[in-house]
């Protein structure tokens, strides 16, 4: 097989697992939404609405309809990138995430910054004194801030750091007056984009704490995966040989057995980000963001459907968009994954 | 000493000249449970240049830990005695020096190449690695790679340098990492079983390079093995190690007439031979003790039809016996000769 | 590699048994108040006395009372069992369809290995806290929903380690030889493959229970799980939210005790890692 | 008597990417009753596919295998028991070819207990005392597991276990290749005092010529999945015609060092 | 200098800060207080309640309910800009009526009856009903009037409730800046026809769920208002010096609804001993901080046209005795409580304890308000006890009581109530054009529902906002718009 077949099989065999992942994902989700209990119409219609106005909106969201014809409804809107609309917000639901994601994906993606910037660093030093006083304090470290209960750890935090001694903002992403043209939606980047310091500034203020806290389970994870995996690789042989060789610790370290384990801290990550677009419901609730969390709270606690199935497709396919990257990283990283997918180079 | 005489050609000994490596009092020891075991136990050698001394000896009794020893690359063991290789002592030079020792005066080949080659680099870099250590441009380096490999018969070498590890066949792999070992110009270089993981066709005509190389360099080799095959073909002297320590050190052709140690002499009787038919193989009783277990006295007493009481309670030194060294009490009989 | 296992086992019991006992007197601590706790509370926590809310902690109430005046630490020690009960539930229920899964991906033809891993990969694909909050939602907010969701959701990761496990040992040379003696195919599977895959799970079931802690508690917070006046302790943290500055006792208590107790699991299940995985130990 | 026979049998891989990799490219021999045939070749020249293929763990894409009239690749039920029963195995690796769960006597007496050949606990449980004793083991390790074994006891451990039905056929997948020489010689030993007290027919599997000549009366050789040559070791050892059985005898290292400098000087000159 | 802009900016604004999702700007969903509180400051009514609970003219100079009471009159202010600069005529009241009919969803509920609109000139139309109500006009107070012009151009596939949610097509002092909803951002409208120079440039609605969270913004100064805190929140704000808390009295009512069709609360004389196991006393002082008024009715006080009835006392005794009587010993009930409100819960909490004297054992289910909407469309799913707080949408008794207890107001009768004799006082009301006689009916029914027990009214609370003092002014409800009005908001002068 040639190799550019191999790569196009290669992607085409990637894109039917994603393509069957989201298809059971949002039959999934459409089976769970129609079992919850509560009905949409009345919803939309309003608390006082009279029976016939009910029914009314019924018929218009063709929810009078079977929940086979409801089904086949939904996926033939989706085929034509419609994610439906909104019962609360009347919005397509595509331009409500348009609206909430960003501000997650920047708290995710800042939290994924700040946790790789810890725990890489600390999983290398932790591993070049491994048995060392700097390990063994770095790992009891890693344990503590593990077991810490993420929103509990932020409802601390935002009372001592930010409502006690006021050092950080309490809630919200940016000061009044300081929000940057809304471009993308994601306050540090429209700042940048903007070309506006201060207000870059002022969004770093208000996303260090949230991110930080969202941050830390997270590198605790990556932190230990990182360490035991270089420590299994610098007992492996060739480390020996490169040692052999005459390389200094430092070259040991960083350009040999860091290389050789990165692989599930890659993969790890890869699962972490998906986790995190979750859990950063916790914190947009304690620091009050705006976000997809949020959004799929009130989209479920208001039986708002459309809502609740676009956020979920959504964010299944943004996890499966970072699952393929992270299977390309691995590709671009290991030379022998590469022969497995594509022969030889 | 008396002396064979020297068929391959190789640069006859000088006396009073100082040996290349002369270790004395080797231990190599770890720590288990807060009390100190010795791998390796009181091993003494010397190296001359351009001699080849192979190591042989049942898995388990310490020969990969003692050919670490001298590059100091077992970093949990605590290694006493002194190496002197080239005039210094290995165990007295500072981190920075030792790298320096490390691929430059020593070169060390290992047995599995496969898991010896970082898996992420290519080829080319892992050879250049040597000198890029030492601050040679990387186009140099990368020249002198080319060189090597183009000495060590691979063909297309320009083109394997860009190559992984995975993409090589076993003989390849191994020529990869001979020419790792071979790049910083070393004086000695320790050969780790560098061919049990190849076939012997492929084991045949790595010995033959190595035979080559190592004479053309006038180099120095201690080649470590369990096949006695392989000694006799290559070695110029050999050193039989049992449970930590050496028990026969002589030269080859005395040793395999009329080994003087009944674990060597053992040893020789149950190796199967090609050239010969044989109809029930001699065997040793027992087993290699492990190096937690190892037992007072001779190690080898519990194994050996010659043993008796002093066996059992004093530990034979390596003494001087007719041209060889020999730890028994009671060796095999000098061959009538 | 040929290394006796004698030495091996000694090795590291010297270096854990300071964190072993420490970690040992936690876990008891938290089974002893997960079995007696609620026997032993005074009848008082679970109603509320609003006169004698947010006291500060006395010697009548060590910990103060919370905002309906019920004492702290009770509570929280009354939680115990509520949250160590349903947690291990959980974590018990989705390491069974784990098993299961596994063990039928395994031992089963190819399709039905490729398609349940199929299927596993849509249940990795998504954040277990956005399952989870679909299904509680769907169910209603409740304990049991909770419950119920993470067991549905937690299963996938199990599955797939077990079955790359099982497949890796199906590949060990007394795998085939067990064969080759003629052994059933069930047999195969329960004496030979299971029990020698099932150390990665009995790891992660144990330190599992500590990480659904501290979901089932966040579910219970966001307001998807326990509900008050329940004694779960993330739903306790919910209820005292508002008090962190005025009457921090209330927020302090279960939070620490939630800490506390999935960090006692995570150790422990890195202890039976420790101790079931020599590779992991100080001397290869 | 023909005991067991391979026919034309071919086996494929499926690689990653390309084409499949052939292994065994229409392989034929037969194995005598009573016989021991030595199978060498080197690494990766399929050895171990055909034993896999003879034992039923690896189903060949064409030609038909035969034991004692069982069609192998297709047998079931009551047939496909007493194959079980009658073709065993003993592996390379004595470290990953015993359950680290189950204890020596476990072990050895598995195949009693599945072939309900002794439904009795402890009579099983003696036998394998009994077999333990017979190759060499003390049999007071009866409850012993694996993994406080040395290498040379697993093997014996793996042979006992073997014989414990009485087979009459052994394969043995390079049964000595992760042996040390002294441990090696033993088992060597103790696989041809089995062979004469149970009438053994032995396939015996080895990439170590010495070994094999030492062993079997007949060898095939091996190459990429081919057989090139096949004779009777005086045929074989004595007057290879094949250049690559040749070229295969003329690298074997010969323990001592006058032949090998004898055989180094012939080279050169050639 | 960015600061320096944005400080300047900061202090030409309010910032105020809500509780609950803002779903939509649309006026439509005024019936939803997260809409009608920005909506408020956006657009304007027809009418509006003045202080004594009558209804006077706002965007209508005058109007004139006709005799039959079948249609309205109306001649509307001259000069009203709309915030694109068009003027407010008559066709854009009747765009926004016929619109609100024919969507059916939202504030359409409190205008049944509407038929059409008659524009007779460019300020002068006449309302036309189905049949004479006398709920119509009052409704009036929540129909916020939008851009006809504007919505037809932004229509959409659904009379411009897509475009709606996010912009405004209003005439109110304010207008939509950017809405994230998190957060509804507006400035000043300099046209508008009642401008005031102390209103803010800037006015921001933000939603911030979290009590503690608005009390430590407040304290540290990062918000001017704060709405919707826990009582506690705010008294402990009180003592703030740069801080004013205020109260407010509303109509705003903690209610115990009992499902008066089936199960033990079927039974009036249980109803009533419920009603009296409840610590009323206990839980306005210890939850409530003391800060409502006993319930005396059904309907919340400050209301007009509501009977003098005695307020509701604790009785055990009296309790357990009437309990007897109805054979109900060992009685065990559910009370459905929404769990995100925490003093609800703690009521919940109470109410559990207090029925435990009377030997009750209740079982508290946390239900989402969305599936109890739901339960409602079947007398039979009613929660057997519902712990809610209910506000009217405006201060008219006609339409709570029509909503909450006609038979057949299915959805809104939360308790299942079914009583011919109020069905048919509540119909000869609806049609009463005179106030005064109207009110004697609603008296009469109020009378009765009291007397069957039908819910266990907790207490009339009151609303707080706590606000910058140096800052603010101007925090205060309006009837239509609770807790405060937008539209009052001022800034001090400094
Ligand atoms: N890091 C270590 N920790 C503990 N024991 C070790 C370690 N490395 C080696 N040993 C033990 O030291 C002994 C000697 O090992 P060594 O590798 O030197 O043997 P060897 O002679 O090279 O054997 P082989 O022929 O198998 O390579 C062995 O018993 C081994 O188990
Ligand atoms: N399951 C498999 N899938 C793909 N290729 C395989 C598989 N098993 C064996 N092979 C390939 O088939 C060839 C023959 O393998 P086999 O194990 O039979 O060789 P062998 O002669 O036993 O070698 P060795 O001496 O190393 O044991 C090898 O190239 C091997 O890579
Ligand atoms: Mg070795
Ligand atoms: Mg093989």
């Amino acid at each position: 097989m040639s190799r550019a077949r191999s790569y196009l099989w290669f992607f085409a065999k990637r894109l039917g697992t994603v393509v069957f992942a989201l298809w059971s994902l949002g039959s999934l989700v459409f089976l769970m939404i129609k079992v919850i209990p509560g009905d949409e119409a009345q919803i939309a219609a309003g608390p006082d609405a009279s029976p016939d106005q009910v029914a009314l909106v019924r018929q218009r969201l063709g929810l009078d309809a079977s929940v086979i014809v409801q089904y086949f409804r939904f996926w033939g809107r989706l085929l034509h990138g419609d994610l439906g609309t909104s019962i609360t917000t009347f919005q397509p639901v595509l331009l409500d995430l348009e609206r909430t994601l960003p501000s997650t994906l920047e708290l995710v993606v800042v939290a994924m910054l700040i946790n790789l910037s810890v725990s890489i660093p600390a999983g290398l030093i932790a591993a070049a004194r491994r048995g060392g006083r700097t390990d063994g304090l770095f790992r009891v470290l890693a344990v503590i801030l593990g077991g810490m209960p993420a929103f509990w750890l932020a409802l601390m935090l935002q009372y001592l750091l930010a409502a006690r001694y006021r050092l950080l903002p309490i809630s919200g992403q940016n000061s009044y007056g300081m929000e940057p043209p809304r471009w993308t939606g994601v306050p540090t980047l429209d700042a940048i984009a903007a070309g506006n310091m201060a207000s870059l500034l002022d969004a770093l203020t208000y996303i260090v704490l949230p991110a930080a806290v969202l941050a830390v389970l997270y590198s605790t994870q990556i932190f230990r995966a990182l360490r035991t995996s270089l420590l299994g690789v610098l007992e492996s042989d060739f480390i020996m040989a490169v040692r052999a060789k005459g390389a200094t610790e430092r070259r040991v370290l960083i350009g040999h057995a860091f290389p050789n384990s990165i692989n599930p801290v890659l993969t790890l990550a890869g699962t972490q980000l998906g986790a995190m677009i979750g859990a950063a419901v916790l914190v947009e609730t304690v620091f009050a963001r705006r976000g997809i969390g949020t959004y799929m709270f009130n989209a479920v606690a208001q039986k708002d459907m459309y809502a609740v199935l676009g956020s979920v497709l959504f964010i299944g396919a943004i996890v499966c968009l970072i699952n393929l990257v992270v299977d390309v990283l691995q590709i671009v990283v290991d030379p022998r994954i590469r022969a497995a997918q594509f022969g030889r180079s | 000493m008396m002396m064979q005489p020297n068929p391959a050609g190789r640069p006859a000994p000088v006396p009073g000249e100082a040996p290349l490596l002369s270790v004395d009092n080797l231990c190599v020891s770890i720590r288990v449970d807060d009390r100190s075991v010795n791998i390796v136990d009181g091993v003494s050698f010397s190296i001359r240049r351009g001699e080849r001394v192979a190591l042989v000896g049942e898995s388990g009794s310490g020969k990969s830990v003692t050919a670490r020893a001298l590059m100091r690359l077992e970093r949990r063991m605590k290694a006493t005695g002194s190496i002197v290789c080239d005039g210094r002592d290995i165990l007295k030079l500072s981190d920075g020096e030792m790298r320096r020792v490390r691929g430059g005066t020593i070169g060390m080949v290992f047995q599995d190449p496969m898991s010896f080659l970082d898996p992420l680099r290519t080829i080319g870099d892992q050879i250049a690695e040597t000198l890029r250590i030492r601050g040679v441009s990387r186009r140099d380096a990368e020249r002198k790679a080319l060189h090597i490999l183009d000495e060590l018969k691979v063909e297309r070498a320009a083109e394997r340098l860009t190559a992984y590890p995975h993409e090589f066949s076993g003989g390849m792999r191994q020529r990869v990492v001979l020419a790792m070992a071979l790049i910083g110009d070393p004086r000695l270089l320790i050969a780790d079983e560098p061919t049990t993981a190849l076939d012997v066709r492929v084991q045949d005509q790595v010995l033959a390079l190595l035979d080559e190389i190592s004479r053309s360099r006038g180099l120095s080799v201690l080649f470590i093995t369990h096949d006695l095959g392989i000694v006799a073909g290559f070695a110029d002297r050999v050193m039989v190690m049992y449970a930590g320590s050496v028990v026969e050190d002589g030269d080859v052709y005395s040793t395999f007439a009329a080994p003087r140690h009944p674990y060597t002499r053992g040893l020789l009787d149950a190796v199967p031979r090609i050239d010969r038919d044989s109809d029930r193989l001699a065997s040793i009783r027992g087993t290699p003790p492990h190096v937690f277990a190892r037992p007072q006295g001779c190690p080898f007493h519990p194994r050996c039809d010659r043993a008796f009481e002093r066996c059992v309670i004093e530990r034979p030194v390596l003494r001087e016996l007719g041209g060889m060294r020999v730890a028994c009490h009671r060796p095999e009989p000098e061959a009538a000769r | 590699m040929s290394l006796a296992p004698a030495i091996r086992m000694r090795t590291p019991r010297v270096k854990i048994s300071f964190q072993g006992a420490c970690v040992s007197l936690l876990i008891a601590l938290l089974v002893f108040a997960a079995l007696f706790g609620p026997m032993l509370a005074p009848e008082a926590i679970y109603r509320s006395d609003i006169l004698s809310s947010l006291q500060p902690p006395s010697a009548a109430h060590w910990l103060g009372t919370d905002d309906q005046g019920r004492d702290v630490l009770w509570r929280v020690i009354v939680g115990t069992r509520t949250t160590l009960l349903s947690a291990i539930a959980i974590v018990t229920a989705y390491s069974l369809i784990g098993v299961a899964v596994a063990t039928i991906a395994a031992s089963g033809p190819r399709w039905l290995d490729e398609a349940l891993m199929r299927v596993t990969d849509v249940g990795l694909s998504l954040p277990s806290m956005i399952v989870a909050l679909g299904f509680a939602a769907a169910l209603g907010p409740s304990l049991q929903s909770a419950i119920i969701a993470q067991s549905i959701t937690g299963w996938p990761i199990t599955a797939r380690i077990l079955r790359n496990v099982m497949h890796q040992t199906m590949e060990a040379p007394f795998v085939a030889g067990a064969h080759v003696i003629g052994v059933s195919r069930w047999r195969l599977m329960t004496r030979h493959v299971l029990p020698n895959s099932l150390d990665v799970l009995i790891v992660k079931w144990t330190s599992d229970i500590g990480g659904t802690v501290l979901i089932l508690s966040s579910l219970s917070f966001i307001g998807v799980g326990a509900q008050p006046p329940s004694t779960e302790w993330g739903a306790m943290i919910a209820g005292a939210r508002g008090y962190v500055s005025t009457a921090w006792w209330t927020v302090l208590a279960p939070g620490i005790a939630l800490a506390i107790t999935s960090v006692a699991f995570g150790l422990l299940g890195d202890m039976i890692q420790a101790w079931r995985d020599p590779s992991l130990r100080e001397s290869r | 008597m023909k005991l067991f026979t391979l026919d034309s049998v071919c086996k494929s891989f499926a690689a990653k990417t390309g084409n499949p990799t052939r292994v065994l490219n229409d392989v034929s021999f037969d194995v005598a009753t009573g016989e021991t045939l030595g199978l060498v070749g080197e690494s990766g020249s399929g050895k171990s596919t055909i034993a896999k293929c003879m034992l039923k763990l690896l189903r060949p894409d064409s030609g038909s295998v035969v034991f004692d009239g069982i069609d192998v690749p297709n047998a079931r039920g009551a047939e496909l028991s007493r194959f079980r029963r009658e073709v065993q195995l003993v592996f390379q690796d004595p470290y990953g070819s015993l359950n680290p769960r189950m204890t020596a006597g476990e072990l050895i007496a598995e195949g009693l207990l599945v072939h309900g050949l002794e439904p009795n606990g402890a009579a099983r449980r003696r036998q394998a005392q009994h077999l333990m004793g017979l190759v060499g083991l003390d049999p007071d390790n009866i409850d012993r597991y694996p993994n406080s074994f040395s290498g040379g006891q697993r093997q014996r451990i793996a042979i006992a276990r073997a014989l414990a039905c009485r087979p009459r056929l052994l394969v043995c997948d390079e049964p000595v290749a992760a042996l040390d020489v002294s441990v090696q010689a033993q088992v060597i030993n103790l696989l041809q005092d089995m062979r004469a007290e149970f009438d053994l027919t032995v396939v015996f599997i080895a990439h170590d010529l010495a070994v094999v000549r030492h062993l079997c009366q007949r060898i095939i050789v091996l190459h990429r999945g081919e057989i090139v040559e096949q004779g009777s070791r005086e045929e074989i050892f004595g007057n290879p015609r094949m250049p690559y059985t040749q070229s295969l005898l003329a690298a074997v290292p010969i323990p001592d060092p006058v032949l090998a400098q004898r055989r180094r000087t012939a080279v050169q000159e050639a | 200098h960015q600061d320096a802009a944005a400080q300047v900016a900061r202090d030409k604004a309010i910032l105020v800060a809500s509780s609950g999702q803002i779903n939509t700007l649309d006026p439509l969903r005024s019936d939803y207080n997260q809409t009608n509180v920005p909506a408020n400051a956006l657009y304007d009514t027809l009418v509006v309640f003045g202080k004594d609970n009558n209804l006077v003219g706002r965007l209508a100079e005058s109007f004139k309910v006709a005799d039959d009471g079948k249609s309205i009159a109306m001649k509307l202010r001259a000069g009203v800009k709309f915030h694109d600069d068009t003027t407010l005529t008559a066709k854009d009241v009747a765009f926004t009526l016929d619109r609100l009919k024919k969507l059916g969803v939202g504030a359409a509920s409190l205008i049944e009856g509407y038929e059409s609109t008659t524009v007779n000139g460019d300020l002068d139309l006449t309302i036309n009903l189905s049949a004479p109500s006398a709920l119509f006009l009052p409704a009036l107070c929540k129909i916020y009037i939008v851009n006809s012009a504007l919505v037809t151009a932004n229509a959409g596939d659904n009379d411009g409730q897509t475009w709606l949610q996010s912009h405004d097509a209003g005439s109110g002092p304010y207008t939509v800046k950017s809405f994230e909803g998190q957060a509804v951002e507006m400035v000043r409208f300099d046209d508008y026809w009642d401008a005031d120079p102390a209103r803010p440039e800037g006015l921001v609605l933000k939603r911030v769920d979290e009590s503690a969270t608005k009390r430590d913004e407040l304290s540290a100064g990062n918000l001017d208002v704060g709405l919707f805190l826990t009582n506690r929140d705010v008294v402990a704000l009180e003592n703030d010096p740069n801080l004013t808390a205020s109260w407010f009295n509303s109509t705003l009512q903690a209610e115990i609804i009992f499902n008066t069709r089936v199960g033990p609360t079927a039974d009036p004389r249980v109803r009533k001993a419920l009603r009296l196991a409840y610590d009323y006393d206990g839980g306005l002082a210890a939850i409530r901080l003391g800060k409502g008024t006993l319930a005396n009715g059904a309907l919340p006080h400050g209301i007009a046209c509501r009977p003098d009835l005695p307020p509701a006392r604790r009785n055990v005794e009296e309790a357990k005795k009437l309990l007897a009587e109805a054979g109900q010993t060992n009685l065990k009930l559910q009370l459905s409580f929404q769990p995100v409100w925490e003093q609800q819960k703690q009521e919940a909490t109470l109410f559990q304890a207090n029925l435990r004297d009377i030997g009750v054992e209740v079982e508290l289910v946390p239900i989402a308000f969305p599936t109890y909407l739901a339960s409602l469309s079947d007398p039979k799913t009613i929660p057997q006890m519902m712990l809610l707080e209910d506000f009217a949408q405006y201060p008219d008794a006609g339409i709570m009581l029509m909503k909450g207890y006609k038979s057949d107001a299915i959805g809104s009768n939360r308790s299942g109530y079914s009583n011919p004799e109020v069905d048919k006082l509540l119909d000869q009301a609806r049609v009463t054009v005179d106030d005064a006689a109207r009110c004697d009916l609603y008296k009469k029914v109020q009378e009765i529902i009291d007397n069957d027990s039908v819910m266990l009214d907790m207490y009339t609370l009151q609303r707080s906002a706590v606000y910058r003092k140096a800052h603010v002014d101007g925090v205060g409800p309006t009837p239509q718009v609770t807790p405060i009005a937008l539209s009052g908001l001022r800034l001090l002068a400094k």
